[in-house]
């Protein structure tokens, strides 16, 4: 986050989470009522955050503290039960003896609801994650994707202050993807949540911030739109489906390590590291060698992957990509040296504070 | 054993040759004697007596237990395995009942009378093992009704219920109150009424035949019934 | 496996048919009239009902309390729980003498008022049979991730709701294997019940007993006794025990 | 929870402080070195060990095939395996007799050279021993989902490289379980052993049986054979037997 | 598949599977070498299907035959172990008590290669999988993507025949995901393999053919390209990232039941049932009163959802959908009636056999 958001108020989930067995030691601020979708490749260490945070794992170091009250330390530790935090599991863990109702009961009985009272609650979770009828099954009876609504219902049935969901899209069609997004998405304005995700479009559905880890550190964060637009690592764009030409500012152009001169508007000053993100549908493509579009930087890569998304062939370079036309693409081989053009006037931004 | 001199160790001779010994229980102490006993007039025996129940003795020896002479404690027993003893059997001791009581006699017991109130915890053999059979037997001669807190499997079960207190009196022979650690004897009027007589038997399969008759002639000798009389058997 | 499964079943089953062949099968109808024979038989299920309820209340809280405990601590107080199946159950009989006995360590009191009980009798029942439920559900218990109970507690529910609705439910079958074993080694007690209890028709004297003292007189009617109370355990682990494939 | 836990570590631990009680700690010492004791105790420690072995060696077959039954055979063969548990030791031996005895099932040739021989001990003790592993790996049998077996089988491997790799690891912990309850069982084994191998000084008695002749003697001298013995099995236990937590 | 595609041959996979307790009854053929996509809802049935061919579940009836050679029916089952199929179960079922090598290295050992053969080759689909180094390791003590990863470097060592993989990709983060969709779509050229999938691009990405799964039955069957171009139902139109706009051929125009006439280029003769599927970025929004642009049929639904992608707003409606720029997405609400317009001149084809 800019420092700014991340100024700790009394009202904050306010977290520096050290597991050393895992190798994770990344710090979080998130205020009340906001949002966080955590980004980061697989074994990065976002479950381990989730579950550090749940009270699930304990700290080697470090803390955890929601509202200003210390939940735990490397000492202390709140039990889960009473931190108020309800955490969707990367598994999803559905108790095997109970009921699919039961299960989504569970959290407000927990919570004193009477039994009628708590499945009554729970039939209607059940509905609003589209598995009406499905409450008198047994877990084992369930389908990947709808064992992992029932664990959204659950975690959202117990309506804890602050909503931790790792991964929770994961296996469900699209249709219902949709609708569960939907669903969180509305749940999620009122609250407190952190949010694991591989799909971009999580981060755009609901994301008011957005935080990338890697390597069990927090490389990135700050305010969705600017991480999601502005990223500055490789992986980070990615992430929001872009391409990053990083460089060194120059006479108001970027210019790539191997002297490429990429025209950008606005940027750091001369000297400053920076960078512009590129959406790979606007980016063109060539021959290494012969005539090139003006209006573009040219950057000359091999070609590592041809990877088919329906009507068009985005084509991967070693850092570049390119969404062309499945006929263009046909012409192409692994390892073919061919030019990226990276269009001209694009927002450069800064990679180092200054 | 634990207690010294239960398996006297002879070190100065290698035995070459063992007898097998199956022995009531009852007369475990005095038998080591004897065997000890033996072992010097017979230097190159090692006796090995085996204790049980005379009936777990009896079902063992009639399925086959490596045992060439069977001392039972009493006839029952003895007739079970007839058909497997080599000569008849010979009765070489006798024992009578008493009653035994907590070191201090503290329930004030004085005779078998006193084992019909029930407010004197008291436990005898049940009727189905010899000792059991003699008790009632003796308190049928006087009419008494006894009123046992427990009928036991075994004289070593009364022993262990009185020496441990948990009983303030209970019935068994003679001989058992020398092997019990803090119990005493309190006589019982009339008792040589009913006598329990233990028959020994070489058996057919003996090993060594005549070692095993050798034995069986030293326990109904001279020798044997002093250290049985000292015991405080009695001896036909 | 099947060569060796068979060998493993024969080892059951052939002392099972030698005790079989030497019972009459005329017998077995009047050995079950007789009232001895079912007084017995009656105070050994009702006696080995109550200590399989005991060791039930007292094994299960105690294999908690095993796994909440660590290191060396653990393993010595997990032994500790195995001594009433080491000792040979006669001096298992006398140390519950000597603890539980007119002049044991809780004194004439509690003593004097046990001897010679059923009570007795179920207390030494109760003292052979915890250790295979203390085994069974510790052992369930430390096959357990966790990962459930942690869940449930992220979920917002006490430590008791957990317990009873998602750590309990999931030892079922552990619990069903640990009951079985417990009432089958209370119905079969002999040694600890006859030196701490004692053997009185109707009041201590338990089928076993029964057995012991028949086989004195009358061999065949005590392996017929035997077969009774066999057939009476068969029945009653065949209805009650049913351990039920833990769904994942 | 608590207080239950301590109600039921009491009715363990009470008999044992009645038996430390008795103890001179002075004996204890004397004891151990006294041959007759010494020779009782490594009879005892070797007979278990080997009946603990054959246990695994037949039980965990037998368990796979009595998992393998179905329905009404299976309750039924699933309770006869639990004869020796609900046979008193005694009866047990008798039984035993029977089968393996000179006059036995299975003839003078078999019984004429097995029964009242140290393998008669092992084969006594193995009979009464052989229940607890056969539940304890048949319950974990069936609380698995045969998931993991299905996907072995997917990866086109043989149903013994299934066996030996991906089920019997996942039974750790009930094959220790099962060893460890075996051979304290084995361990204690006294009524069975007396009837069917009989009680003779470095071929056939055992700790227990020791113990059982001393008690009549020296009370004192038998609590502490039996503290000692007690204590082996503490040691053995300990070191043996750590339910591993199977990960999922 | 089209009809021809279907031809049952000597060498094929070719199945009839019914599970009556989970109302499974579908048919499907495929060729040797060839790969099948399956796509479908939750609960619809796939991994119940493969898990059927794989010889996990029992047939209630139909069969299962490979090469002409019979593989199951309701009486007989050929062993899981001898049919020679591998299969990447939904969950990962690492066995836990092995090391990460060993239960990579469980195929290759099975099928008879050394202790040291196998480990090397297990290396090496870790390498491939981008995990090298964590072979040491237990499954416990992996990252979900981390598992799901060994899962399928677990299914492709062992060098099945056919190979079935029940979702493939999901819990792996965008780089892994890419690799492997690359990996596997390199190793399926030559073997004949059925993937389930919600992710499109993954059907792009590898599919040879294409099957939809809706409650229990396959719906539709075919080429992947006249599938995923010429989608029939809706639920296919979105997997294949398309809406569809159904009608009646009358007068070389298609008209929706609500009457609209929607201009197209070819399709079946009048009278007959007719679609067209648009993708998403082509359909134009407008208020639903007020002027509206030429070339468009314009349709007017209520508008479902409002769904955030990057630098473009979906807009869904009923059955239509539309990206829009999010400046113009802001004026909407949930509910908000508007017109959406297809464009004119789209291919028709036939809904129902000729
Ligand atoms: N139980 C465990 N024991 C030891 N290490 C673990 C354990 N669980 C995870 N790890 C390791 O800790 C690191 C972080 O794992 P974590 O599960 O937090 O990753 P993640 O970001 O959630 O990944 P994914 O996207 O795959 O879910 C990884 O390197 C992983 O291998
Ligand atoms: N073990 C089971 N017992 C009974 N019913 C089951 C079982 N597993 C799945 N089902 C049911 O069978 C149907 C098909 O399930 P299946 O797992 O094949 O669906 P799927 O298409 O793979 O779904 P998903 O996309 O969620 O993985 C579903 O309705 C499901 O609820
Ligand atoms: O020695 Mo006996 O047979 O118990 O009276
Ligand atoms: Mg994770
Ligand atoms: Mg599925």
């Amino acid at each position: 986050m800019t420092p700014d958001a991340m100024t700790p108020g009394a009202m904050t989930l306010d977290c520096h989470v050290v597991v050393q067995p895992r190798r994770v030691d990344a710090r979080l601020t998130l205020a009340t009522g906001r949002t966080l979708v955590l980004l980061g490749a697989n074994g990065a260490g976002k479950s381990t955050v989730l579950e550090a945070i749940a009270g699930l794992v304990p700290l080697s170091d470090g803390h955890v503290s929601l509202d200003g009250r210390p939940l735990a330390d490397a000492r202390t530790s709140t039990p889960a039960r009473e931190r108020g935090i309800g955490l969707l599991s990367q598994d999803d863990a559905l108790f095997p003896t109970m009921s699919v109702r039961d299960n989504v009961a569970f959290g407000p009985r927990s919570r004193g609801a009477s039994r009628a009272a708590a499945r009554a609650t729970a039939d209607d979770w059940l509905a609003r994650v589209g598995l009406d009828g499905c409450g008198d099954r047994r877990p084992g009876e369930l389908s990947g994707g709808q064992a992992r609504r029932v664990a959204i219902a659950r975690a959202l049935a117990a309506e804890p202050r602050v909503l931790l969901l790792d991964e929770p899209f994961a296996g469900l069609d699209v249709g219902a993807a949709s609708e569960v997004r939907a669903l969180i998405s509305s749940l999620l304005k009122e609250r407190t949540a952190v949010v694991t995700t591989h799909d971009a479009l999580d981060a755009y559905a609901f994301a008011d911030d957005v935080a990338v880890v890697e390597g069990g550190r927090v490389v990135e964060a700050g305010a969705a739109s600017e991480v999601l637009t502005r990223p500055r690592t490789a992986f980070a764009a990615r992430m929001a489906a872009r391409v990053l030409v990083v460089g060194t500012m120059r006479g108001g152009a970027l210019v790539t390590d191997a002297g490429v001169r990429v025209p950008v508007t606005g940027g750091p000053g001369a000297g400053r590291r920076a960078a512009v993100a590129a959406r790979p549908a606007a980016v063109a493509l060539e021959g290494d060698e012969g005539p090139r579009a003006p209006g573009r930087a040219w950057i000359a890569e091999h070609v590592t992957a041809l990877e088919p998304r329906g009507d068009e062939v985005r084509v991967h370079g070693t850092s570049l990509a390119a969404d062309v036309d499945p006929a263009d693409a046909a012409l192409l081989s692994l390892g073919d040296r061919i030019a990226f053009g990276v269009p001209a006037g694009l927002d450069a931004y800064p990679l180092t504070p200054s | 054993g634990i207690a010294p001199g239960l398996h006297a160790e002879n070190t100065s001779r290698e035995p070459s040759r063992t007898l097998s010994v199956y022995a009531a229980a009852s007369l475990s102490e005095v038998m080591e004697r004897i065997a000890d006993q033996f072992e010097i007039a017979h230097p190159d025996v090692d006796v090995r007596v085996t204790y049980g129940g005379s009936s777990d003795l009896a079902a063992q020896i009639a399925e086959g237990a490596p045992a060439d002479v069977f001392a039972s404690a009493n006839t029952t027993q003895m007739d079970a395995v007839a058909d497997l003893v080599a000569v008849e059997p010979r009765l070489f001791a006798k024992n009578h009942l008493v009653i035994a009581v907590p070191a201090g006699n503290p329930a004030g017991v004085t005779a078998l009378a006193d084992l019909e109130d029930p407010a004197v915890v008291s436990v005898i053999c049940a009727p189905q093992v010899p000792c059991g059979a003699a008790t009632a037997e003796l308190a049928a001669l006087d009419a008494l009704r006894l009123a046992p807190a427990s009928e036991e499997q075994s004289v070593s079960d009364v022993l262990a219920k009185v020496a441990s207190g948990q009983a303030d009196a209970g019935v068994v022979y003679a001989t058992d109150i020398a092997r019990a650690d803090g119990v005493e004897a309190v006589a019982i009027e009339g008792t040589e009424r009913v006598l329990t007589r233990y028959p020994i038997a070489p058996l057919d399969a003996a090993a060594e035949p005549t070692l095993a008759s050798d034995f069986v002639d030293y326990v109904t000798g001279p020798e044997a019934r002093a250290m049985l009389t000292e015991s405080g058997f009695g001896v036909p | 496996m099947m060569p060796l499964a068979i060998a493993g079943a024969l080892v059951v089953l052939l002392p099972l048919a030698g005790l079989v062949g030497r019972v009459e099968l005329a017998d077995l109808g009047g050995l079950v009239s007789s009232p001895a024979a079912a007084t017995a038989l009656g105070l050994s299920l009702r006696t080995a009902a109550i200590a399989t309820a005991l060791v039930v209340v007292l094994g299960v809280p105690l294999a908690f309390a095993l796994h909440a405990m660590r290191g060396a601590a653990r393993a010595v107080a997990r032994a500790l729980v195995l001594i009433p199946l080491v000792l040979p159950p006669v001096v298992g009989g006398l140390a519950l003498l000597y603890a539980f006995g007119r002049r044991g360590l809780l004194g004439e009191a509690v003593g004097g008022s046990l001897a010679f009980t059923t009570t007795a009798v179920v207390l030494a029942q109760t003292f052979v049979a915890l250790p295979f439920m203390v085994v069974a559900v510790e052992s369930a218990l430390a096959a357990r991730t966790g990962r459930h109970e942690a869940v449930a507690a992220t979920l917002g529910a006490s430590r008791t709701r957990i317990l009873a609705t998602v750590t309990l439910p999931a030892l079922g079958p552990a619990l069903a294997t640990g009951a079985v074993l417990a009432f089958a080694r209370a119905l079969g007690e002999f040694g600890a019940t006859l030196t701490f209890a004692g053997s009185l028709e109707g009041v201590t004297r338990t089928a076993p007993l029964e057995v012991y003292l028949a086989r004195e007189t009358d061999p065949g009617a005590a392996a017929a006794l035997s077969l009774v109370m066999v057939a009476i355990a068969i029945v009653v682990v065949a209805v009650a025990y049913r351990p039920v494939g833990s769904a994942r």
